[in-house]
């Protein structure tokens, strides 16, 4: 059943271009730092190298080797990025089943808050929200990504349950006198797969962008490396100014490469599952 | 040939996919006379709608026409409209010589501007006097039975059936000789439906179109106002003839099947078409061989596997494709 | 709508027919590091005044001269010394405001009682020192040291570095509003007694507009520059590339590897000293041990720490060599006259260096921690004879704060080869500094005070006296975070303030270095730098290790004033003013010494 | 025209904002003193450091803030007081700009903000949108595609990081450009003729580094919205009556712009955010570049004012736009049947 799913977005070009870059940076950030053995952290005389054989992409103000940021930032990044995603996805999914389900009073509180956290500037608030953290772990930084990425997607889930509960076998199976629970699991969540997993892609973007921002204005994890930190040591140290192209234009490629493929990925599962687009 | 209003021959238009072509138009022949209100009947997915897109050249790809002729009358002279590309058709005729009333008639008209503006706009785009244009409106609009001062609202402010008589307003107000009304009443409770079609019929009463194609899967609400009846089965006419002899006597296994059905009593029988023809209908991308009905039909011979029947004339106006009749040609 | 668009519209062409104010680039120093955002105050009497209110606006009667160890007389002309603890000060008759009244006794009084009052203003605090403050006539000012207790160094500096503030001004302005709350930020109603005064102000730039008419022009001539701007930048190192672009003239700034600016792109820029350590002593930094923390409290641990500090690896690799190793001593020795204060053969004999300063010897800390008994673990972390465990400890610097992050993971290394197992930890500033002044760190890494002319006094009270301390969990910014508790210190250090005969002070402090060297109650590591660069390339003469006329030359100091006499603009060389000098060598400065001997004069 | 409905749209739209408000308030009141740390540390530390002041000096200036700040008191008082002065524009007074008023130094860089906001969002909005039309109105033609692909990729570059981008290729390369600040050093900010071409030719690059990067979203958008008005009946209609396909695709494009405006103003936070970043990558004197020394200060007044002020500004723009939105779309102003 996942197969025959999955089976024509391997005929879809743009799917297979973007779902490749995708898992070549996947690889990076994997791999990378088991095959390139450098430490990130270690600081080193020759600083503010140019890429040069011993610094494949040079070094920073401390001789960092940049490359070996570059991987773990990846690394790091996506590790955040999924967190935030799943968090939201949980949050939305819970939310937006519970008040499709439950109705009335429920629905009305639940979806008033949704619209409330909707019409918040967000990225302020996760901005207030770090600056009083004073000790920020990653995992930190993605639960407060996750907090304001899911009301899009818990509405969207409430109107399509809507939609699928008022079909014949969902009105069977409460008339055969299931519980809401099995309800939601038997019935509901199979019909709303795909969508979820669409948004939990465009989620992950939200959590890298949104480190990468945080991390820019210093209230990024305090500890590790990001693509973000990456982007606020560039900033911090003025290497845009002064030039050091080899420090900035990486990490900030990386976060557009990985967002961009997984944007075009969720573009072309639309496509593919959603006919209205379908090129015909 | 005299009155003759839209005359096809051997329509063929397909829907052409990267592989297969789905024929769901497939060697029609007839004519349009002016002056009358023809039915065409079918279940859904025989080929009707797809029929109208093809009287209006409106090939839009994957549609493409394959074959045939497609004559229409234009003050007196035949336009092969057939050899003009959609483009110059829409440009010549849509809308003065021929226009369609649309299945979801509700919201056929633009919901965010006044009607007013709406009607304006027509007329710049067929470069005519907007002032004039309005004051055809309004006329139409008494016509239809609306307000005239409802012409300065939003569509949206009328009910369902208002908007739908609006519509045929608006969509007749260049006086075109062929109206196609496509499942125009499927969306109307019953009330609504036969103020529709008398108001369908006071327009041909006064001559503002000439003649009317109602297509449709309801027999009844078209025997209430067609002269002549196309009933279709696969993208093939199966039968072709005045209503009331094939009401009295359905020559075609088809069209027995089709009237037994509507005139079962349940409504619920009605709306889905044909359920006393066991089986479902087939697919068009590769038809069954011979006569298309041959499967389903209760008086199957072994020639109709084989052949396929051709669409003879055995009475006056009346045609069918069946071999059942291939003796009593006169 | 459309009539403002209008307004807009005829403003900007009618101002269209005037030319954009800029400052003229050759008369304008501009500045950075000094300023970090917006401008808060000029009004000296709340917590944080702008940059340049204290050092140009209101004037000291007497400048401190860190350099010669000098006092130069500003708006004071002379002292006199009554008796031991009775002090007058006569002012200069040329001595004015800028709104032309004369300065009188009187405007010092009012200053010092109002800072009493309030709690704080300049000189607060002086009422712990100083009997009374009074006028004696317009033109002389007379205080009282305080005789329990009684501390030379505090009244002198309080007395002499006394500044007046316009009693006229002020007392309208109280009638009006609350004084903490008075932002004097309308240049024509300033009223100061310095050289300079407000110009313009916005989020972006702070300026000052010498006075050109200034009361002292015929005493100390005029300060060179017309204009100094501070442009607030947002950070370090876009204020250090404005000064590589030659945008900014005088900075105090931490810049990664300095010397590149004039060895590698061969930029007219420099610092002190043109060799390693290029910067003057700021000040001392220490690694700061917790004294209360079980194991840490033990003076044996403490010691090993500081045998096991990479003194030299990490000053040359964090801080890029700005500053060398502290002399355990506490004293800043880089300073001639400080050198008498140090028992260097005690200190010798201690460590078993040629100056005394304490060796990075991992066996030396090893043995000690053996000797004392304490074993390591299987998990290679000590454990005492009572079974404390040396670990798991943290050391912590803000976050962002590089150099100090690096020395940490230096020394955390070699403490854990130790066998003391402590991690690094940088958290936010405001976290880092809660732990350290309410004592509930382990170990971090901070300032102590800078050299003055109390010096080694400032210092010694500062780590040492447990008086500025306050208990665990409770706050205190004044000093001893480390929560070292000893009286003999505390006796030691009135002794040291309250005699007059250099001798004994002098023993005081060896007794206090050997009490130091027992309980080594937290490590001096290194001289911090004192941030500061110039860019010759519209400014000349600036202070330098070769042109010397002064020690505190960054922007950011309170002292800083007279660097602005010295210097000269490019096109037109002019040299150092005679003024700067001592008197023996005809300039205006009064040794500090020749101070101490007219009290022990007035004494008898 | 101001019908029943659309007032009661817009009285529904303004309770609702008005309680959002209040909630996100709240949060930005609530947070610091939930969370423990001295906001003292900076000035003392100050005092300690760089003032080598005398401990004497030190304790007093202890005392006194504490007293200043009034931080003793419990918060629900502190919140009283807070919203009380709020309400009368008094935002309090900053603690580490003290004695200055947390008014006094957000409105002059707010200007700043607003001028390099406003105009690039808006910009962006309609540069976006009609891309996204032609895009959808040449479907599958090589405009589509470019457009698409340029899009999916321009809408995720940060607006920051292009800025850097920008600075480094158009400044510090081609040296066309200035780097960094809203105009020249030492120029002091008047309304000749000279300040303002200067202040505009540092405006191009943060200015354009929004837009581009926000443009791709919306062109996005668009894109579907109207591939989707395309196929909708009325458009269909309109071309059996004869209506000429200028005049159709205007319909389309004006009914799917209807739904971007409401986007327009659900993104404005974002937007906000993004650009506050912008402007410290550029070293531009406004609320982002404020904002961010209150927060590497831990100024609370100063936060919280900054806050209060960004988010009603971003609730104020949303009514606005709700507001020309009632306008503009007729089923809202006169109200929908069924």
């Amino acid at each position: 059943m996942f197969l025959t799913m999955i089976k024509p977005l391997f005929k879809n070009k743009k799917f297979i271009i973007g779902f490749s870059i995708f898992i070549i940076f996947l690889l990076m950030g994997f791999l990378g730092p088991v095959f390139y053995r450098v430490d990130p952290t270690e600081m080193t005389w020759d600083y503010e190298q140019p890429p040069s054989p011993s610094h494949p992409l040079g070094t920073d103000t401390y001789g960092r080797d940049i490359l070996a940021q570059l991987f773990h930032g990846i690394r790091s990044s996506l590790y955040i990025g999924f967190l935030a995603a799943i968090i939201s996805l949980v949050i939305g999914t819970f939310i937006g089943t519970l008040s499709a389900v439950k109705r009335g009073l429920v629905d009305d509180t639940l979806m008033a808050v949704t619209n409330i956290v909707l019409t918040t500037p967000s990225i302020l608030i996760a901005i207030l929200i770090a600056s009083y953290l004073k000790v920020r772990s990653i995992e930190i930084v993605a639960l407060i990504l996750g907090l304001f990425q899911w009301p899009w997607f818990a509405r969207a889930i409430r109107a399509q349950l809507m939609s699928v509960m008022s079909r014949e076998y969902v009105n069977l199976s409460i008339m055969a006198g299931y519980s809401d629970l099995r309800l939601i699991f038997e019935d509901l969540i199979p019909t709303i797969a795909t969508y979820a997993f669409m948004s939990f892609v465009l989620f992950i973007n939200g959590g890298i962008m949104g480190e990468a921002g945080l991390s820019l204005i210093g209230l990024g994890p305090t500890r590790g490396i990001s693509l973000g930190i990456m982007l606020q040591w560039a900033v911090l140290m003025e290497a845009v100014r002064r030039g050091m192209w080899w420090w900035f234009v990486p990490p900030g490629l990386s976060i557009v490469a990985i967002t961009a493929s997984l944007l075009v990925i969720s573009t072309a599962m639309d496509e593919v599952f959603n006919p209205r687009l379908r090129e015909e | 040939m005299e009155n003759v209003l839209l005359k096809a021959e051997n329509l063929r238009a397909y829907y052409k996919l990267e592989k297969v072509s789905v024929k769901a138009v497939d060697g029609l022949s007839f004519e349009i006379y002016e002056d009358e209100v023809v039915g065409v009947v079918g279940e859904s997915g025989c080929g009707k709608t797809t029929l109208s897109n093809v009287i209006f050249m409106n090939m839009v790809k994957p549609l493409t026409l394959v074959g045939g002729k497609i004559f229409l009358k234009v003050n007196g002279s035949f336009e092969e409209i057939s050899a003009l590309s959609r483009d110059e058709v829409k440009e010549k005729f849509w809308g003065k010589e021929m226009t369609i009333i649309p299945q979801s008639a509700m919201n056929a008209l633009m919901p965010t501007i006044k009607m007013e503006r709406y009607v304006q706009h027509l007329a710049e785009s067929h470069g005519l006097d907007a002032r004039e244009l309005i004051d055809k409106t309004l006329q139409r609009f008494k016509e239809v039975g609306l307000e005239t001062s409802w012409l300065k609202r939003y569509p949206f402010e009328l009910s369902g059936g208002m908007r739908q008589r609006a519509v045929i307003a608006v969509s007749t107000i260049l006086n075109p000789s062929l109206l196609v009304a496509d499942e125009p009443t499927s969306a109307l409770d019953v009330v609504n439906q036969k103020v529709f079609l008398k108001v369908l019929m006071s327009l041909k009463r006064r001559g503002i179109v000439k003649s009317i194609i109602l297509i449709t899967h309801d027999i009844a609400t078209v025997r209430q106002i067609a002269d002549r009846m196309i009933i279709m089965y696969a993208g093939k006419i199966v039968e072709l003839s005045p209503i009331d002899e094939l009401l009295e006597k359905p020559l075609h296994p088809y069209t027995e099947g089709l009237l037994n059905s509507v005139l079962t009593p349940e409504p619920e029988v009605k709306k889905r078409g044909i359920v006393t023809i066991p089986g479902a209908p087939p697919n068009l991308i590769d038809p069954p061989s011979g006569c298309r009905f041959h499967p389903r039909c209760p008086h199957m011979m072994d020639v109709c596997k084989e052949k396929e029947p051709p669409l003879v004339e055995i009475e006056p106006g009346r045609r069918v494709a069946c071999f059942l009749y291939a003796g009593e040609r006169t | 709508m459309k009539r403002f668009f209008l307004v807009l519209l005829m403003a900007l062409v009618l101002s269209s027919l005037m030319a954009q104010i800029s400052l003229p680039r050759e008369e304008t120093v501009y500045i950075a590091g000094a300023l970090w955002g917006p401008a808060t105050t000029w009004n000296l009497y709340a917590p944080q005044s702008t940059w340049g209110t204290d050092q140009f606006l209101f004037i000291p009667a007497f400048q401190y001269d860190l350099g010669k160890d000098a006092w130069i007389p500003f708006i004071a002309e002379r002292y006199e010394f009554l008796d031991d603890v009775t002090l007058r000060i006569y002012i200069r008759p040329e001595a004015k405001w800028s709104d032309g009244v004369p300065i009188t006794a009187e405007d010092f009084v009012y200053a010092l009682e109002l800072s009493k009052e309030l709690g704080v203003g300049p000189g607060v605090g002086w009422d712990n020192y100083i009997e009374y403050v009074k006028a004696i006539d317009t033109r002389t000012v007379e205080f009282k040291a305080k005789t329990e207790p009684l501390n030379y160094f505090q009244f002198l500096s309080y007395s002499l570095g006394a500044q007046p503030m316009p009693k006229h001004v002020l007392e309208k302005i109280r009638a009006q509003m609350n004084i903490k709350d008075w932002i004097n930020d309308k240049p024509d109603e300033q009223v100061v007694s310095g050289p300079y005064k407000l110009y313009h102000y916005d989020p972006n730039m702070v300026v000052y507009q010498r006075i050109d008419n200034w009361w002292g022009k015929g005493i100390f001539g005029l300060p060179r520059p017309k204009y100094i701007a501070h442009v607030i930048y947002k950070d370090n190192p876009s204020s250090s590339l404005a000064l590589e672009r030659g945008d900014v003239d005088w900075a105090g700034l931490f810049i990664p590897s300095v010397w590149e600016l004039w060895e590698k792109k061969n930029l007219p820029v420099g610092t002190w000293y043109s060799k390693a350590p290029y910067f003057l002593p700021d000040g001392v930094g220490f690694v700061y041990i917790n004294n209360t923390k079980p194991g840490l409290n033990d003076p044996v641990v403490r010691k090993a720490i500081a045998y096991a500090v990479p003194y030299d690896e990490m000053l040359k690799k964090a801080y890029f060599g700005y500053g060398s190793q502290a002399h355990p001593s506490m004293v800043i020795d880089l300073f001639e006259p400080n050198k008498q204060y140090i028992d260097y053969t005690l200190a010798i004999a201690m460590w078993g260096t040629k100056d005394g300063r304490i060796p990075t010897s991992l066996e030396m800390a090893n043995k000690i921690l053996d000797e004392a008994g304490y074993k390591k673990g299987r998990d290679g972390v000590r454990v005492a004879p009572d079974g404390t465990k040396l670990g798991p400890y943290t050391i912590s610097v803000p976050y962002g704060w590089t150099d100090w992050m690096m020395m940490c993971e230096m020394i955390a290394k070699n403490l854990k080869e130790i066998g003391i197992e402590v991690r690094t930890e940088f958290p936010d500033f405001s976290v880092w500094a809660d732990r350290m002044t309410k004592g509930t760190f382990d170990l971090i890494i901070s300032w102590s005070v800078g050299p003055s002319f109390d010096h080694p006094f400032n210092i010694y009270r500062f780590v040492l006296d447990k008086r500025l301390s306050a208990p665990v969990g409770e706050v205190t910014w004044a000093g001893d975070w480390e929560r070292y508790e000893n009286d003999e210190v505390l006796e030691l250090l009135d002794k040291a303030v309250s005699t007059l005969d250099p001798e004994v002070r002098k023993n005081a402090y060896f007794k206090i270095q050997r009490i130091i060297y027992r309980d080594m109650p937290s490590v001096p590591a290194f001289y911090t730098a004192h941030w500061y660069e110039f860019s010759e390339k519209y400014w000349i003469n600036w202070p330098t290790e070769k042109n010397p006329f002064w020690f505190r030359p960054a922007p950011w100091h309170v002292d800083t004033l007279p660097t602005l006499f010295g210097i000269s603009s490019k096109n037109n060389p002019q040299p150092v003013p005679s003024w700067l000098e001592t008197t023996e060598r005809g300039g205006l400065g009064i040794p500090t010494a020749k101070i101490f001997e007219d009290i022990q004069k007035a004494a008898k | 025209m101001a019908s029943r409905s659309a007032v009661k749209y817009i009285l529904r739209r303004l309770i609702f904002l008005f309680i959002t408000y209040v909630v996100a308030t709240t949060i930005v009141f609530i947070l610091p003193r939930a969370i423990p740390g001295n906001p003292l540390s900076q000035i003392l530390s100050n005092l300690s450091r760089v003032a080598q002041s005398n401990p004497e000096a030190i304790r007093a200036a202890e005392k006194n803030l504490m007293e200043e700040f009034g931080l003793g008191k419990p918060w629900y008082l502190q919140y009283v007081e807070f919203i009380g002065k709020a309400l009368k524009g008094d935002l309090g007074t900053s603690i580490t700009y003290y004695p200055r008023k947390v008014m006094d130094l957000i409105v002059p860089v707010i200007p700043w903000t607003l001028v390099l906001i406003l105009p690039a969002t808006i910009v962006a909005w309609i540069l976006g949108n009609s891309l996204g039309a032609l895009a959808a109105y040449r479907r599958n033609t090589w405009i589509d595609k470019g457009v698409l692909t340029g899009s999916l990729v321009v809408s995720q570059i940060p607006y920051y990081w292009l800025g850097m981008i920008f600075i480094f290729f158009f400044g510090v390369k081609l040296g066309w450009l200035p780097v960094q600040g809203a105009y020249s050093q030492g120029t002091i900010p008047d309304l000749s003729w000279a300040f303002f071409m200067d202040a505009l030719k540092h405006y191009i690059l943060p200015f354009l580094s929004i837009v581009v990067s926000a443009m791709g979203g919306w062109a996005i958008g668009m894109r579907l919205m109207v591939i989707y008005e395309l196929g909708s009946d009325y458009a269909n209609f309109s071309e059996y009556i004869g209506m000429k396909d200028k005049r159709i695709f205007r319909y389309v494009f004006r009914n799917s712009l209807l739904p971007q405006v409401t986007g327009l103003a659900l993104s404005l936070g974002s937007v906000l955010g993004g650009a506050l970043i912008t402007e410290i990558v550029f070293n531009y004197p406004g609320t982002g570049y404020l904002l961010f020394k209150a927060l590497t200060t831990l100024d609370y007044p100063l936060i919280q004012g900054v806050f209060v002020i960004l988010i009603a500004s971003v609730y104020l723009a949303n009514f606005i736009v709700d507001f020309v939105y009632a306008l503009i779309d007729p089923r809202i102003r006169i109200g929908q049947e069924e």
